[in-house]
């Protein structure tokens, strides 16, 4: 352990510590407020830790066998950082309805956050299975945080139960690649050179397998999306701002890690090589049924949280798009894209989930529809402003920074000459266009404006929020125009 | 530009009208009828005086007057010169023969136009229409070119359309409007498709050009003149109401009678004609088509007789009568007798121009009464109508004298020996003739003689303006076979000679084709014997079914309407909400399906979510054994 | 001159005229229509006074824009989009003019929209980055479906959302396409390029250009439109309010055949050669359907968007028959449709304004109270049915002219289409204004047309007769243009 | 001491995992849940050892503590939310946890 590894993991040790200094300091003194700025702190300073990183690092760098830092994971980690960040803000607004102090809501929190780091920093299936747990686990108290509501014990028993069953899955495929490979690190593969008996990689195969599918679970892809909206809508908001964002975002780049680290991915050319072939042939499954059941499912939909539930299901496949390539060189352009894609992604969340809560507050009503934002563009222009663009950058309209993550991604499809993706997210994006669309008309619907007005008090924001929303569009409108701002930087990683 | 004065009269003579036609539109309402009148018949007479002068300059050494206006457009293809349209004006024998009728006959009908009209509320509106009207027919027949007589063509017909519904908020002139303008226009597109294949072939649309280029690179024979001919006869046949487009003509009686008579008889109804004569050169190159346009000249002309017999509306025998009369000018034409054929036009723009003003005359003094079965007795009470409509009739029978004899008895005289008809075709024609004389002494017989059988008091027009047009017209009609060996001297510059057959015509020939109107009168004269009585029993119009069915055109319009008006209606209306759209509206719906049952399996039951997990699992595992398998079969 | 200037002014006079609303109300009108005309003017100014040669395509800017991709920010006009842009500064004229009395809720935020949706139309039309063209081809589509949805009528929210799914679908085909594109620059020039002029140089192997040129050509027939995608449109046109269906049918059409003759025949010749016989099939399916559906409606607007159709039909033949003349019909087309479709629907927005319907069966014997609109209605119906003396009988006649010449049986089968036109031409003048007065209960009585429409549909009309006579004004322009279209086509035929 | 094949161990895993799966899936009481869950773990901790001996490498049993305190981990949440379930349905049917569907 050099003094440069320790450098190279400071971000997760600045959380780290923050953890533990936050349980000293709510045996200190219990106050929302503090435990709040201290969080908030530890994250910034955590964020600029990997910026420093960023800016210093210029290859990857192995930390023990168990985790490897690049700057991928890095960039990956300062967006989960300012998710948490937005996490962080939000919730205050909420948890300062009960009387209670909720300090070990941040605690929480910063446990996720540094699951989450330590996902996107692994490169061995012992860190990514830590990482993985530390966030499910926090996860699951998280969502079932406020006790007084009605779905609390509902949906945190589902993600707790279908998430454990999701990591044994996964732990049963690790055992069986481990039993096969002999090693627990993401880089090795059956020894190709051996003779293998067809059941031993028959056993192999089943590994990968049964491991992806506890990422796909857990990125709540089509087949195992079951829980996503019942989870998405029993939570509390900022916390589904969580699960859409923190632990989207590091499950995607730890198993972004794990596929491009597989040496047998570009050995041989898809043809032939059975298990390159099938898992392949899966992801494109995923991909494609993720697309098509997740923008289905919220074609109709009325309650915001579970239409972005069914939305974020159509989002990850369209990003499976990234892991099919075809040649090392087009590696650097899947993670560019990943990561522009994964940006965008969590800009337009966190701008959704911001009015949501917004205007949560206001309404005093915890199940919003999408009619509850009837006529919101007449009345508060900035809240309603960002949520078009963030509505647009989802549907990948230009203008936005959504769009210019789909046009990654349709050049990753097309270098990797994938039709049936491609179709897919063009059918796909057809479909959630009509729902999109349909939130964006309800803005400016005016024909209900006069029955709801009972309920509405004036929205009424304090200027730091006005300021941040109109930041949050400045940003999402910048980048979508001029996206060099954020791509330079993948550039040089 | 340095033209000479005939030449800017010629470039002048259409805008006069076009002028008038601004000013009566622009200022509408606010025109007094004097005013309204001066201008559209001003501007007429300005264009009649103008005809005459530039008629005038025609002679034997010069016996063509160009004038180049502008540059419409240019058509240029690779490869080949590019052709280009003008808005230039041609004057020949022919066209000067078509603008002196336009422009007389129509300063005429303005005339009297004016006085029959002045009670309408809308009076100017009409003028302005007539106006146009005057232009767009004057441009069709200067036309240097054949799209720029497309224009003057689709502006006649515009014209027509707007004057069949004039009086616009009854149902009937409306749909009698539509249905004049959409029957010409399938003949239109006829003629346009013949125009499209001309420019294919020849690279041109200069009339002059085309016929020098169509007789070079073709021989009598060719297909290519076979279709283009053949086509162009669509747009005639269209226009000149003849088989088998000939149904709009009886029920464009709707419009006013100026109208009727203007458009539906002394002019735009023979640019069918025009077209045909000024085309000579390509017809000429078909002789086939020459032979389909004299039969079809032929059948309509007796068809068209038939149904003249049976109809109760003076208006709509007269209809009926252009449309045979039309007839002969078609068989004429088909045989190779051009001039004949337009001298025919000529003297029965005059006689028929009569007809139907006086028939107007008659129709204002009996309140509107256009039924014959609702008149009777009009010899003793209308004299001077009588007399004229006499005068009319004696023409439309060409009997010997009348101007309607000298052209008729040309066209009959030409038929027996004629390359491309036949003595066929000459029995046609007397037997038409012989339906002509029948059915105008029915007319006559029903109309003037017997016992009065309407209900008002008559209130015959005083105008002067009226019946100055009326003698003039009569005049004409009277007095039109003089003009016989000029239009003939003046033609033969336009047309080729053609030699006939050398077939032995019969002697009797002549005296058979004379004697033949004469036969009809005295066959009327016995057989509509109780038309003449004054015994009003004879005079119940109940009609047999065959008078019914001639008096509906023959089935015609019956036939049409179930073989093409129904079922477009009926793919319309079947097909209202567009099947393309429902097909892809289809999708939305099977999305919106998928979407359903998708949504019933979000049970929100944990068991069921994890059972699906597993489920999927399972499946997944399957495929990969198979995959594998059969990837260690390999 | 300085495209960008053009869509930055009409972008801000927007803006401004969003913001002026609020501070004095009624005002934002006047200034969209002070922006339009000045934008106008300074386009024709700077045109004429530019000195270059706009035979050939003129790159005016040219930056970069998004250097990892080596996207570049760039436009450049020839005489086709200065034709076209011309025609759109026009029409936005016409939109100001119409929209006047029409909108009275959010009129800020709506002339934003109709000014933004402009200026995104002129980038569409000079555009030669194709990452740019994209771009601009979407960013148009987001204030014209927000004309749509907020302003239109009673069923706006399906219209909208069909509009844009059928365009967003249709061209994320032309995305991949385009990207396709850059990539095959990539490989054989080792950069990857979006620049409009280094695709010309590329050589296609016929097999792929095949496909390519799908890609772009249904985006365009989509936006055309041309059956059978072309059911967005009645739709469309029938919710938006007037002036969108006015910019819709004058403009918004018009970049689908702009896009076919700038990228589909310029990028994929020998491909489009082949691909020939079904697109002036589909051309020909077009104009015929179009005119047979047209005349099965009984909605005033979804009549007009019908016969729409049936005339983008025969610049779909047109375009497709590669010889000068049809390539000068299309062109002429585009124009005269612009302006004929587009009076008709302000027609139709002035009846609505009236008697607020717009099923025929409601309207009738309006020509007696309102005979001026009648008069400039039968114009405009004579015009939609290709009476010559107007402008879009020289074009349908060069359409088909030229069409012959290639495909004479289609020709035959498109000509019929002039039936087809003339019958609902009569059937939208003739139950709307001739006829019994239908009775309408409290408001029986049409009003004729006031100064401001009366300015509109003079105007208009003037052009259409203007063009009609003289359509030199428009066509000397395309002289050489359709030649070397034509010699490039046949070059790349051989 | 013949060594048992590695194959065999897997497969007793399997067929461990799939009993704990369908104990989870067919049971309606949530504690039984839990427990069936408890068997998918070990399940899995059988295989990690049986791999982790048959690559004489630690690395195996190392898996086996982290899924151990996992599982401790799971089983003190998920009883906490027993707690609430039985305080507030007075039941511990799974299924009554239906609320959120659609």
């Amino acid at each position: 352990m050099t003094l440069l590894m320790i450098h190279s993991i400071s971000p997760l040790l600045i959380v780290a510590f923050g953890i533990v200094l936050s349980l000293l300091l709510i045996a200190w003194r219990r106050s929302q407020k503090l435990i709040l700025a201290f969080t908030l702190t530890i994250f910034v300073c955590a964020m600029l830790a990997s910026i420093s990183l960023m800016m210093n690092l210029t290859d990857a760098m192995q930390v023990t066998i168990l985790m490897k830092v690049d700057n991928y994971g890095n960039f990956a980690f300062i967006l989960i950082l300012a998710a948490s960040l937005a996490v962080g803000l939000l919730s205050t607004a909420w948890l300062t309805h009960s009387v209670e102090v909720h300090d070990e809501f941040f605690i929480l929190l910063q446990l996720v956050v540094l699951g989450a780091g330590i996902l996107v920093m692994s490169d061995h299936f012992a860190s990514l299975f830590l990482g993985f747990e530390l966030l499910s686990i926090a996860l699951v108290g998280m969502v079932g945080y406020s006790r007084d509501s009605q779905y609390s014990v509902e949906s945190s028993f589902k993600y707790l139960i279908l998430s454990a069953t999701a990591s044994s899955f996964m732990l049963l495929g690790i055992a069986f690649i481990y039993s096969q490979s002999g090693s627990l690190s993401f880089a090795t593969d059956l020894l190709s050179s051996n003779e293998v008996s067809p059941v031993i990689s028959l056993f192999h195969h089943a590994g990968v397998l049964l491991f992806l599918i506890g990422v796909a679970f857990k990125l709540s892809l089509a087949p195992f999306h079951f829980w996503t909206p019942d989870v998405y809508q029993g939570a509390p908001t900022s916390v589904t701002l969580l699960l859409a964002t923190v632990s989207k975002v590091a499950m995607f780049v730890v198993l972004m890690k794990f596929w491009f680290s597989q040496p047998s991915l570009f050995i041989q050319p898809i043809v032939s090589n059975g298990n390159t072939l099938s898992t392949f042939n899966f992801m494109s499954i995923f991909a494609i049924l993720s697309m098509l059941v997740g923008n289905t499912l919220a074609l109709k939909q009325q309650n915001i949280k579970r239409l972005l539930a069914y939305s974020s299901i159509a989002h990850m496949g369209y990003l499976l798009i990234v892991l099919m390539v075809l040649s090392p060189q087009s590696v650097v352009l899947a993670w560019q894209s990943a990561l522009f894609y994964l940006s965008a992604y969590v800009l337009a969340t966190v701008s959704l989930f911001m009015v949501l809560q917004l205007t949560q507050n206001n309404s005093c009503n915890t199940e919003l529809n999408v009619d509850d934002w009837q006529g919101l563009f007449w009345q508060k222009r900035s809240l309603a402003m960002l949520v078009i663009v963030a509505v647009l950058s989802l549907a990948g309209i230009p203008l936005t920074m959504g769009f210019i993550g789909k046009f990654y991604l349709l050049n990753v499809a097309f270098y990797a000459q994938q039709w049936w993706l491609i179709a897919a997210l063009i059918i796909g994006s057809g479909i959630a266009l009509v729902y999109y669309l349909g939130i964006i008309f309800a803005l400016f619907n005016t024909s209900s404006i006069d029955q709801h007005n009972g309920n509405y008090r004036p929205l009424k924001l304090k200027p730091l929020v006005n300021a941040s929303v109109v930041t949050l569009v400045a940003f999402g409108v910048a980048l979508g125009l001029y996206p060099e701002l954020l791509s330079q930087i993948f550039i040089n990683f | 530009m340095t033209n000479s004065l005939p030449e800017t009269v010629l470039a002048l003579l259409p805008f006069y009208p076009l002028i008038s036609f601004l000013l009566l539109i622009g200022f509408g309402k606010r025109l007094s009828w004097h005013m309204a009148a001066i201008l559209s018949v001003g501007s007429m007479a300005l264009s009649a005086i103008s005809s005459f002068v530039v008629i005038n300059q025609l002679s034997v050494q010069s016996p063509i007057l160009t004038v180049h206006l502008w540059n419409w457009f240019e058509l240029g293809l690779e490869g080949s010169l590019t052709a280009k349209i003008n808005i230039s004006f041609y004057l020949d024998g022919l066209s000067a023969v078509m603008i002196s009728v336009v422009s007389g006959i129509g300063l005429l009908i303005h005339i009297f136009a004016a006085a029959y009209m002045k009670e309408d509320e809308n009076f100017t509106r009409f003028m302005a229409y007539m106006n146009l009207f005057i232009v767009a027919m004057l441009i069709l027949v200067l036309a240097d070119n054949l799209v720029l007589l497309y224009l003057g063509w689709e502006g006649v017909g515009l014209c027509s359309f707007l004057l069949i519904g004039f009086w616009y908020q009854e149902k009937a002139n409306v749909l009698a409007a539509r249905k004049a303008f959409i029957v010409t226009r399938v003949g239109d597109t006829a003629m346009a498709i013949g125009l499209f294949m001309l420019f294919k072939e020849l690279g041109q649309f200069n009339i002059n050009a085309l016929t020098e280029n169509a007789n070079m690179l073709w021989t009598v024979g060719d297909d290519a003149p076979y279709w283009i001919a053949l086509l162009l006869l669509g747009g005639a046949v269209g226009k000149s109401a003849q088989l088998p487009l000939q149904t709009w003509l009886p029920d464009a009686m709707a419009g006013p009678t100026p109208v009727s008579a203007l458009i539906h008889a002394a002019t735009m109804v023979t640019a069918g004609v025009y077209l045909i004569a000024r085309m000579n050169g390509i017809f000429l190159l078909a002789p086939e088509v020459m032979n389909y346009v004299a039969w079809l000249g032929a059948t309509t002309l007796l068809l068209a007789g038939i149904a003249a017999l049976a109809q109760n509306d003076i208006k709509r025998v007269l209809a009926y009568s252009t449309m045979s009369q039309i007839g002969y000018m078609m068989l004429s034409l088909g045989a190779g007798a051009f001039s004949a054929g337009v001298f025919h036009l000529m003297t029965h723009a005059f006689f028929k121009a009569l007809l139907f003003l006086t028939a107007g005359a008659i129709i204002l003094a009996l309140h509107h009464q256009q039924n014959l079965f609702k008149m009777g007795g009009l010899l003793k009470r209308l004299p001077f109508e009588t007399a004229l409509f006499a005068i009319g009739l004696v023409c439309l029978m060409a009997l010997p004298g009348s101007s309607g004899f000298f052209s008729k008895e040309a066209i009959i005289a030409q038929l027996w020996s004629s390359n491309t008809a036949g003595p066929m075709l000459w029995y046609c024609a007397i037997f038409g003739a012989l339906l002509t004389s029948i059915y105008s002494c029915r007319l006559f017989f029903l109309a003037f003689m017997g016992e009065k059988r309407f209900d008002h008091e008559l209130q015959p027009s005083s105008s002067k303006l009226l019946k100055l047009s009326l003698i003039a017209l009569a005049v004409l009609s009277l007095i039109g076979g003089i003009f016989a060996n000029t239009i003939e001297l003046s033609l033969s510059a336009v047309f080729p000679s053609i030699e006939p057959l050398n077939l032995d015509e019969p002697h009797w020939l002549h005296s058979v084709a004379i004697a033949a109107p004469f036969v009809g009168i005295l066959f009327s004269w016995f057989y509509f014997s109780n038309y003449r009585g004054s015994n009003k029993e004879n005079y119940q119009d109940n009609p047999s079914a065959l008078v019914l069915f001639c008096r509906l055109g023959l089935g015609f319009d019956r036939l049409y309407d179930l073989l093409l008006v129904k079922p477009y209606c009926y793919l319309a209306r079947l097909n209202k909400n567009d099947l393309f759209d429902q097909l892809i509206m289809l999708n939305a719906w099977y999305v919106g399906i998928c979407h359903d049952v998708l949504k019933s399996s979000q049970t929100g039951k944990l068991r069921w979510y994890a059972a699906a997990i597993g489920l999927a699992t399972l499946l997944l595992l399957l495929t990969l054994n198979i995959e594998s398998f059969s990837l260690e079969a390999s | 001159m300085s495209i960008t200037l053009v869509m930055s002014s009409l972008f801000f006079g927007g803006a401004l005229a969003w913001y002026i609303e609020g501070v004095k109300a009624q005002s934002a009108r006047w200034i969209a229509l002070l922006t339009v005309i000045i934008v106008g003017f300074y386009f024709v100014i700077s045109i004429t006074t530019a000195g270059l040669d706009f035979s050939s395509l003129q790159t005016l800017v040219r930056l970069s824009w998004i250097s990892s991709f080596n996207i570049e920010y760039a436009l450049a006009v020839d005489y086709l989009s200065l034709v076209l842009v011309l025609l759109t500064l026009f029409l936005a004229v016409i939109c100001v003019l119409v929209s006047w009395q029409e909108i009275q809720t959010k009129t800020g935020f709506y002339y934003f929209n109709l000014l933004a949706a402009i200026a995104g139309i002129i980038g569409v039309f000079t555009a030669v980055d194709m990452f740019l063209f994209f771009f601009f081809w979407e960013v148009m589509l987001l204030p014209m479906t927000a004309l749509i949805a907020i302003w239109g009528h009673e069923n706006r929210h399906f219209a909208a959302i069909k509009f844009f799914i059928f365009t967003q679908v249709s061209s994320l085909l032309m995305l991949v396409a385009i990207i396709a594109m850059a990539t095959i620059h990539f490989q054989q020039r080792g950069q990857v390029s979006f620049f409009y002029q280094d695709w010309l140089t590329l050589n296609l192997p016929l097999s792929t250009s095949l496909y390519l040129m799908l890609g772009f050509f249904i985006a365009f027939a989509v936006k055309l439109p041309s059956v059978p995608v072309h059911s967005w449109l009645p739709d469309a046109h029938t919710q938006a309010p007037t002036a969108g269906s006015v910019l819709l049918a004058g403009v918004l059409l018009k970049t689908g055949a702009y896009g076919l003759i700038r990228f589909v025949l310029h990028l994929f010749p020998q491909a489009s050669m082949e691909f020939a016989p079904i697109a002036a099939t589909l051309g020909v399916v077009s104009i015929l359907y179009g005119a047979k559906m047209a005349f099965a409606q009984q909605d005033f607007k979804r009549l007009v968007a019908y016969s729409s159709i049936s005339h983008m039909g025969f610049v779909m033949l047109a375009l497709f028959s590669f010889n000068a003349i049809a390539y000068q019909g299309a062109v002429l087309t585009l124009v005269a449709h612009g302006l004929s479709s587009a009076a008709l629907f302000a027609l139709a927005g002035m009846v609505y304004s009236r008697i607020h319907s717009r099923d025929l069966g409601h309207m009738g014997g309006f020509w007696q109270t309102a005979p001026r609109m009648g008069g400039f209605a039968l114009a405009f119906a004579a015009a939609a049915f290709g009476l010559p003396g107007l402008a879009n009988f020289v074009a349908e006649f060069f359409s088909l002219v030229g069409a012959y010449q290639r495909f004479p049986l289609l020709t035959i089968l498109a000509a019929f289409g002039l039936v087809g036109s003339a019958i609902y031409g009569m059937v939208l003048f003739q139950s709307a204004f001739q006829g019994k007065e239908a009775n309408r209960g409290e408001s029986s009585k049409v009003d004729d047309l006031s100064k401001r429409e009366l300015l509109v549909f003079s105007s208009l009309l003037a052009l259409l007769i203007l063009i009609g006579f003289y359509p030199n004004i428009v066509l000397m322009f395309f002289q050489d243009t359709g030649q070397t279209l034509v010699l490039t086509n046949t070059a790349g035929g051989q | 001491m013949s060594a048992i094949p590695l194959s065999h161990i897997l497969i007793l895993a399997s067929i461990l995992f799939s009993i704990g799966f369908v104990g989870v899936i067919s049971r309606k009481n949530t504690l039984f849940i839990l427990m069936s869950l408890e068997v998918m773990l070990n399940a899995v901790g059988v295989a990690f050892i049986g791999a982790g001996s048959a690559w004489h490498q630690a690395d195996g049993q190392v898996m086996f503590i982290l899924i151990l305190t996992l599982a401790a981990a799971e089983v003190a949440v998920g009883l906490a939310l027993l707690i609430q379930m039985q305080r507030r349905f007075k039941s511990l049917d799974i299924d009554l946890l239906s609320k959120l569907k659609g």
